[in-house]
């Protein structure tokens, strides 16, 4: 089975699952509380317009814990999984960042 | 009922110029590569037609092939690249002197309106040789306002101004289409641009004893108590408008934007979005108040106050009336 | 394993014969069947949305608009854009025959998901019932577009029953594009490698991302659209503080790339036809799978070139136009590769060649007058007229569809069993070329003239060149119905085809023609590289001509 | 390439749940797997239509939004926030009961699942229906007059003067995207509720519990769409 796909070529039982400790599950669900009181804390400070990259930016922390450790990203051996994500967020970005640049530049003139 | 087969639309401004020299190149260039294609196309279908005892020779590729005709291609496209944006930028350049006509686009007619006050619709009067400037807007749907004579066309869209700017060349009367799907009648959208030698326009100008629309706006402006704010003493509330239009305003943000007629636009109708530095948001929306017509009037009598320019067409001559301590 | 030629087809079991009954069709989930499933869905589509050109060709033969009223003429290009699009060319190549080919190319037994592919026709399904009933009550006029605030604010037709019909057979496409992509990744036969995967797998493997990446976009554009008409949501009417821009980009950030869901596959195809008849490998392989995946990639950089009249920023524009001549690179490079397969080679004209030769040369000019489009300066003048609209024909009909029959010619003994009559298929391939280019060439005049798009009546002097249109139209349609009726009729009574009529290269051609349900009897090796025509045509040809005349 | 192991574990084909045109177990496994991440990259560019939408009015209508975001109970979204971390955790803790065999300790950690998603609509609901009673919900009954009630730190002229049209792009947005983001949610416990029926009855094995690992990703998914939601909607301009 192992000419199935070149990424499955030596683990030939990849049932073989990460099981994850109880310990880094809880460990994972306080950082995310942690989180959270933290990006709501923050927006009662006033950083000026920091205030929105304080909050995307522990958003996106927390988004990275849930897919790393929640859905076993960082313990999967299959880089495509790797790959999806990559160019999902990529095409997401090329949609935000190219209408966004008409939107900021129609000020221009 | 057939009449001749046209092959080339009539050429009636200088943009038309630059862009049939365009065409010209791409259609040459195109041609070419047309013309290569199918002929080695058909040479190797000719020369490489199966024949008894003959079998085909099996090539790889060639990487130095692949870069060739990716590298050359492209470097040509360079070329039509940027001479489409060279043209491109002058057709959205207005000059700084155009003689400017206020469009309002609606289902299904184009209504315009002359500095002098003059009005039609479907049909628009302009001088030979002269720059013209549109500032279009539209009442309901988007609208394209397009004229195949002078290879121009612009969206016209609800809730902002678009412009767009032309010189005519030749005399005659062209084709004025709506090209934006627009509903039932749109094509039933079209209209007539009729281009007259100077002489015959500013006999056509001089016809009706129509009020200038900045004076117009003037008078809007006292009946809707702009005036009470807008003033230069220091009492005003907001900011004093002489000599506004064109420059670059600072925003209680940081952010300086130029006073354009979009922006003089939003400011009657959302006047929260740009905060002029060193004021409070306290001016009310004018939305729903004023009607497209009389947002042109203001827009221009605000444009008047901006000071004499050099190069005023002669044909309107709002400024006249105006004085800078309103 | 070609020399096999079944003689007993009445015994042996087939996937067209292990039921026969309309549960084991409806409820199959044999991909196989599937793609019959869609043909003929498609090809239903596919007339409806013909019937509705020819109104529109009809209604343009005189200036004045007589045939039907401005309200059902834009009932009319509406609904034959929406039809053509969401329920022809986005599926047609993928969903038949790419659902055929893509499990016996890669020596699969079924796509990795064969419910969700039976979940996927039902979704066209639900969508097609929606769009027939959007037609039967009383169409809708939006244009394909559905630019607002037209769309959400001042018309008055099925707006909601149309976006609903075209939501679904989105997700049908999302779903067969996520299929398509599992399947060539998890699917493939022992020794089957990237490397050696046809071009026609590559070239849906790239169609998938699109489908998968770009069609969501526009599901949820959609939505709102509709959220708007019925709870006046206001996010793209300018009266709410909305912007209909925005739904400008966010439709041509899918509808863009759409293009390319077409174009990509019928790619595919032509890669396959141009190497088997012209019984050589392909030039250059690592540039053609460059070139697709590019493709696919860049496609989704330019899609404001759609808007360059729009009132986008005037430094947008430039960034979109330079964009969007990267896009045309790797197509160029695929035209270049189709041309240098054939040197050297040793080349018949069978039906499929035929239209393998339309399609380069129609695509070629397709893709050209594409650059005139992509120029900044150009496209202003250009921009909505019928230089758009022939433009886009030339891909798409000129293109798409001239590979797509080419494609089921070629092919089509493999799907029946049956071979088409060779005299008909090659003449009906010169009706089309011709009807083709009477239909769509004088448009491209009749654009730089001025004649704007979607016009229900016209000024006199562009009416020669619209009675040309309509000429080629009706030669189109005959073209179109030809191979209906030849394919019909060889399904009863053509000639039995061998397993490999072509003698071509590639897995589908080992198996039976048609198929058992498995695929294959056994579980294929591959041990050789794509189109290895050299290795096949070493064996000694037992007849000079395989194929049928 | 490794043409000599072909179809080596051909015997396979005995285990029931193993579909009859895959090879082995884990060539479908991966197969499932790749095919949920796909549909989720799918999700991603779902949602990312609404997100350039609100990302372009959030840029226009900066101030309004800022003001409008504030009519949001901040409360009940870190309590809606801090009730889908829990329901992930517990989706997490579902996933280690299947894979160490322990079938009840599966099923209620998806009943689990199931009660805080329930509680996350439940929320959301009051919340709506708070929105009807204010007329904050767009449309033709919207209105924007009582602007502010008791948020002294705005001038007066403001609040008088604030543009409510783009007070009503925020919360139509806010409702596109959370009642999307609730459409997914209802979707999930629907999900859940059969994959625990399913699991009660003793489906799911340690060799074979496909579905409440690929259930398992859409959740989190969801669950990280609220994570942005929650800072763009409810966190925006807090401070004032």
């Amino acid at each position: 089975m192992s000419d199935h796909n070149s990424a499955s070529e030596h683990t030939p039982e990849h049932i073989s699952e990460h099981i994850s400790s109880l310990g880094s599950c809880l460990a994972i669900w306080l950082a995310l509380l942690a989180g959270t009181t933290l990006t709501v804390a923050a927006a009662f400070i006033d950083l000026g317009p920091f205030n929105t990259i304080v909050a995307l930016t522990i958003a996106t922390i927390k988004a990275t814990l849930v897919v790393l450790f929640y859905m076993h990203v960082k313990y999967t051996h299959e880089k495509l999984t790797g790959l999806v994500i990559v160019s999902a967020i990529f095409f997401l970005f090329i949609l935000l960042a190219l209408s966004m640049a008409d939107y900021t530049m129609r000020l221009w003139r | 009922m057939f009449g001749h087969l046209p092959l080339w639309p009539d050429s009636a401004s200088t943009n038309a110029g630059n862009v049939d020299a365009l065409y010209i190149f791409l259609l040459l260039v195109s041609g070419i590569m047309i013309a290569l294609i199918f002929t080695v196309l058909t040479v190797f279908a000719i020369r490489f037609r199966k024949r008894r005892g003959q079998r085909a020779v099996q090539i790889e590729g060639s990487h130095q092939l692949e870069v060739t005709w990716s590298i050359i291609p492209f470097c040509v496209m360079l070329v039509f690249y940027i001479w489409g944006a060279v043209i491109y930028f002058q057709e959205r350049t207005p000059p700084q002197d155009a003689t400017e006509v206020y469009t309002v686009a609606k289902q299904w007619m184009w209504k315009f309106e002359h500095k002098g006050g003059q009005r039609e619709i479907n049909e628009l009067h302009v001088p030979v040789g002269r720059d013209v400037k549109m500032i279009m807007t539209s009442q309901d749907v988007i609208h394209s306002f397009f004229v195949p004579a002078f290879r121009i066309k612009q969206d016209v869209l609800p809730g902002r101004y678009t412009t767009l700017w032309f010189r005519a060349t030749k005399a005659g009367t062209y084709h004025l289409f709506c090209s934006q799907y627009c509903g039932t009648q749109h094509s039933g959208m079209v209209g007539w641009i009729k281009v007259m030698e100077p002489s015959d326009y500013e006999a056509w100008m001089s016809g009706g004893g129509n009020q200038p629309l900045a004076v117009t706006g003037q008078k809007l402006f006292a009946e809707l108590g702009c005036v009470t704010c807008h003033r230069s003493d220091t009492q005003g509330r907001g900011p004093d408008l002489a000599g506004v239009f064109g420059k670059p305003v600072l925003l209680q943000d940081g952010r300086t934007v130029t006073a354009d007629e979009n922006y003089i636009r939003e400011s009657i109708l959302e006047p929260g979005a740009k905060i002029v530095q060193g004021f409070k948001p306290v001016m009310p929306t004018f939305q729903g108040q004023v009607s497209d017509e009389q947002l042109n009037a203001l827009v221009d009598y605000v444009k008047s106050l901006a000071g004499p320019q050099s190069g005023r067409p002669a044909d309107s001559n709002p400024a006249a009336g105006a004085s800078p301590q309103l | 394993m070609a020399t096999a030629v079944v003689s007993d087809s009445g015994e042996r079991e087939t996937y067209l014969n292990a039921g026969y009954g309309l549960k084991s069709w409806l409820l199959t989930v044999d991909h196989k069947r599937i793609a019959l499933l869609y043909l003929i869905s498609i090809t239903f589509f596919f007339f409806i949305g013909g019937f509705f050109a020819l109104l529109i060709r009809l209604e343009l033969l005189t200036p004045a608009g007589e045939l039907v009223q401005s309200d059902t003429y834009n009932k009319l290009f509406t609904m034959h854009g929406q039809v053509m699009v969401f329920f022809f060319l986005i599926p047609a190549v993928p969903a038949v025959l790419g659902n055929f080919l893509i499990p016996l190319m890669i020596g699969a037994k079924d796509l990795a998901f064969p419910r969700i592919n039976l979940l996927s026709w039902y979704l066209y399904i639900i969508g097609g019932t929606l769009m027939i009933y959007t037609i039967l009550n009383g169409g809708v006029d939006t244009g394909w577009t559905f630019y607002t605030p037209l769309s959400t604010e001042f018309l008055k037709t099925n707006v909601i029953s149309a976006i609903v019909g075209i939501f679904f057979a989105g997700f049908s496409s999302i779903l067969t594009g996520l299929n398509f992509i599992v399947t060539i990744h998890r699917m493939r036969a022992p020794g089957m490698t990237w490397n050696r995967l046809p071009l026609f797998v590559w070239a849906h493997y790239a169609t998938s991302i699109i489908q998968v990446l770009g069609t969501p976009v526009v599901a949820i554009t959609l939505v709102l659209v509709a959220l708007e008409r019925l709870f006046h949501l206001g996010v793209f009417n300018p009266m709410l503080g909305g912007d209909p821009l925005l739904f400008q980009h966010l439709f041509w950030f899918y509808s863009h790339p759409a293009v390319y869901i077409m174009i990509l596959p019928g790619m595919g195809i032509v890669s396959e036809i141009v190497c088997c008849f012209s019984r050589k490998r392909i030039f250059g392989y690592k540039a053609m799978t460059l070139a697709v995946v590019g493709i696919a990639v860049i496609g989704f950089l330019v899609w404001a070139h759609h808007m360059f009249v729009a009132g986008i920023s005037l430094y947008a524009a430039l960034i979109f136009s330079l964009l969007s001549y990267f896009v045309a690179v790797p197509s160029a490079i695929k035209v270049f590769n189709w041309t240098a397969t054939m040197y050297k080679g040793s080349i018949t004209y069978q039906t499929p060649m035929l239209y393998a030769f339309g399609f380069i040369g129609l695509f070629t000019i397709g893709g050209l007058t594409g650059l005139f489009l992509a120029c900044l300066g150009m496209d202003v003048h250009v921009h909505d007229t019928y230089f758009i609209i022939a433009h886009f024909h030339y891909i798409m009909v000129g293109g798409m569809v001239m590979a797509y029959l080419g494609g089921m010619h070629f092919w089509w003994p493999k799907i029946t069993g049956r071979m088409y009559p060779e005299g008909w298929g090659k003449l009906a391939a010169l009706i089309v070329f011709i009807g083709f280019n009477l239909t769509f060439f004088p448009q491209f005049i009749l654009g730089y003239l001025g004649m704007p798009r979607r016009y229900h009546a016209y000024p006199a002097e562009f009416q020669i060149l619209n009675v040309l249109s309509t000429a080629g139209a009706t030669i189109l349609a005959v073209g179109y119905l030809l191979p209906m009726v030849y394919f019909v009729w060889s399904m009863r009574y053509g000639k039995p085809a061998p397993p490999n009529p072509w003698n071509a290269a590639g897995l589908e051609w080992q198996t039976h023609s048609p198929p058992p349900t498995f695929n294959f009897d056994e579980q294929p090796v591959v041990t050789w590289e794509a189109y290895n025509y050299d290795e096949i045509d070493e064996i000694p040809e037992k007849e000079e001509v395989p194929v049928a005349h | 390439m490794h043409t000599s192991q072909a179809v080596a574990d051909k015997p396979e084909h005995e285990n029931p749940a193993l579909l009859h045109h895959f090879a082995t177990k884990g060539q479908q496994k991966n197969a499932a797997s790749l095919g949920m991440w796909l549909f989720l990259a799918q999700e991603v560019m779902f949602f990312g239509g609404l997100f350039c939408a609100y990302l372009v009015y959030r840029y226009k209508y900066f101030g309004d939004f800022g003001s409008a975001s504030q009519q949001l109970d901040i409360r009940l979204g870190t309590i809606n926030t801090v009730v889908l971390i829990c329901s992930s955790l517990t989706v997490v803790l579902a996933i280690r009961a299947v894979q160490l065999g322990k079938r009840m300790a599966l099923v209620f950690w998806l009943l689990a699942t199931i009660l805080f998603g329930l509680a996350f609509l439940g929320i959301k609901a009051n919340e709506y229906a708070e929105k009807f009673e204010k007329h904050h919900v767009p449309g033709t009954s919207f209105s924007y007059h009582e602007l502010l009630p008791g948020q002294e730190k705005f001038p007066a002229a403001e609040r008088q003067y604030a543009n409510p049209h783009h007070a009503e792009m925020f919360f139509s947005l806010y409702f596109a995207m959370t009642g999307m983001h609730a459409l997914h949610m209802i979707i999930g416990v629907g999900l859940f509720g059969f994959l625990a029926y399913k699991a009660w009855r003793g489906k799911y094995t340690p060799d074979y519990y496909t579905p409440i690992e690929n259930a398992g990703l859409y959740w989190h998914f969801v669950d990280i769409v609220w994570i942005y939601l929650f800072g763009l909607l409810y966190l925006i301009d807090r401070h004032r």
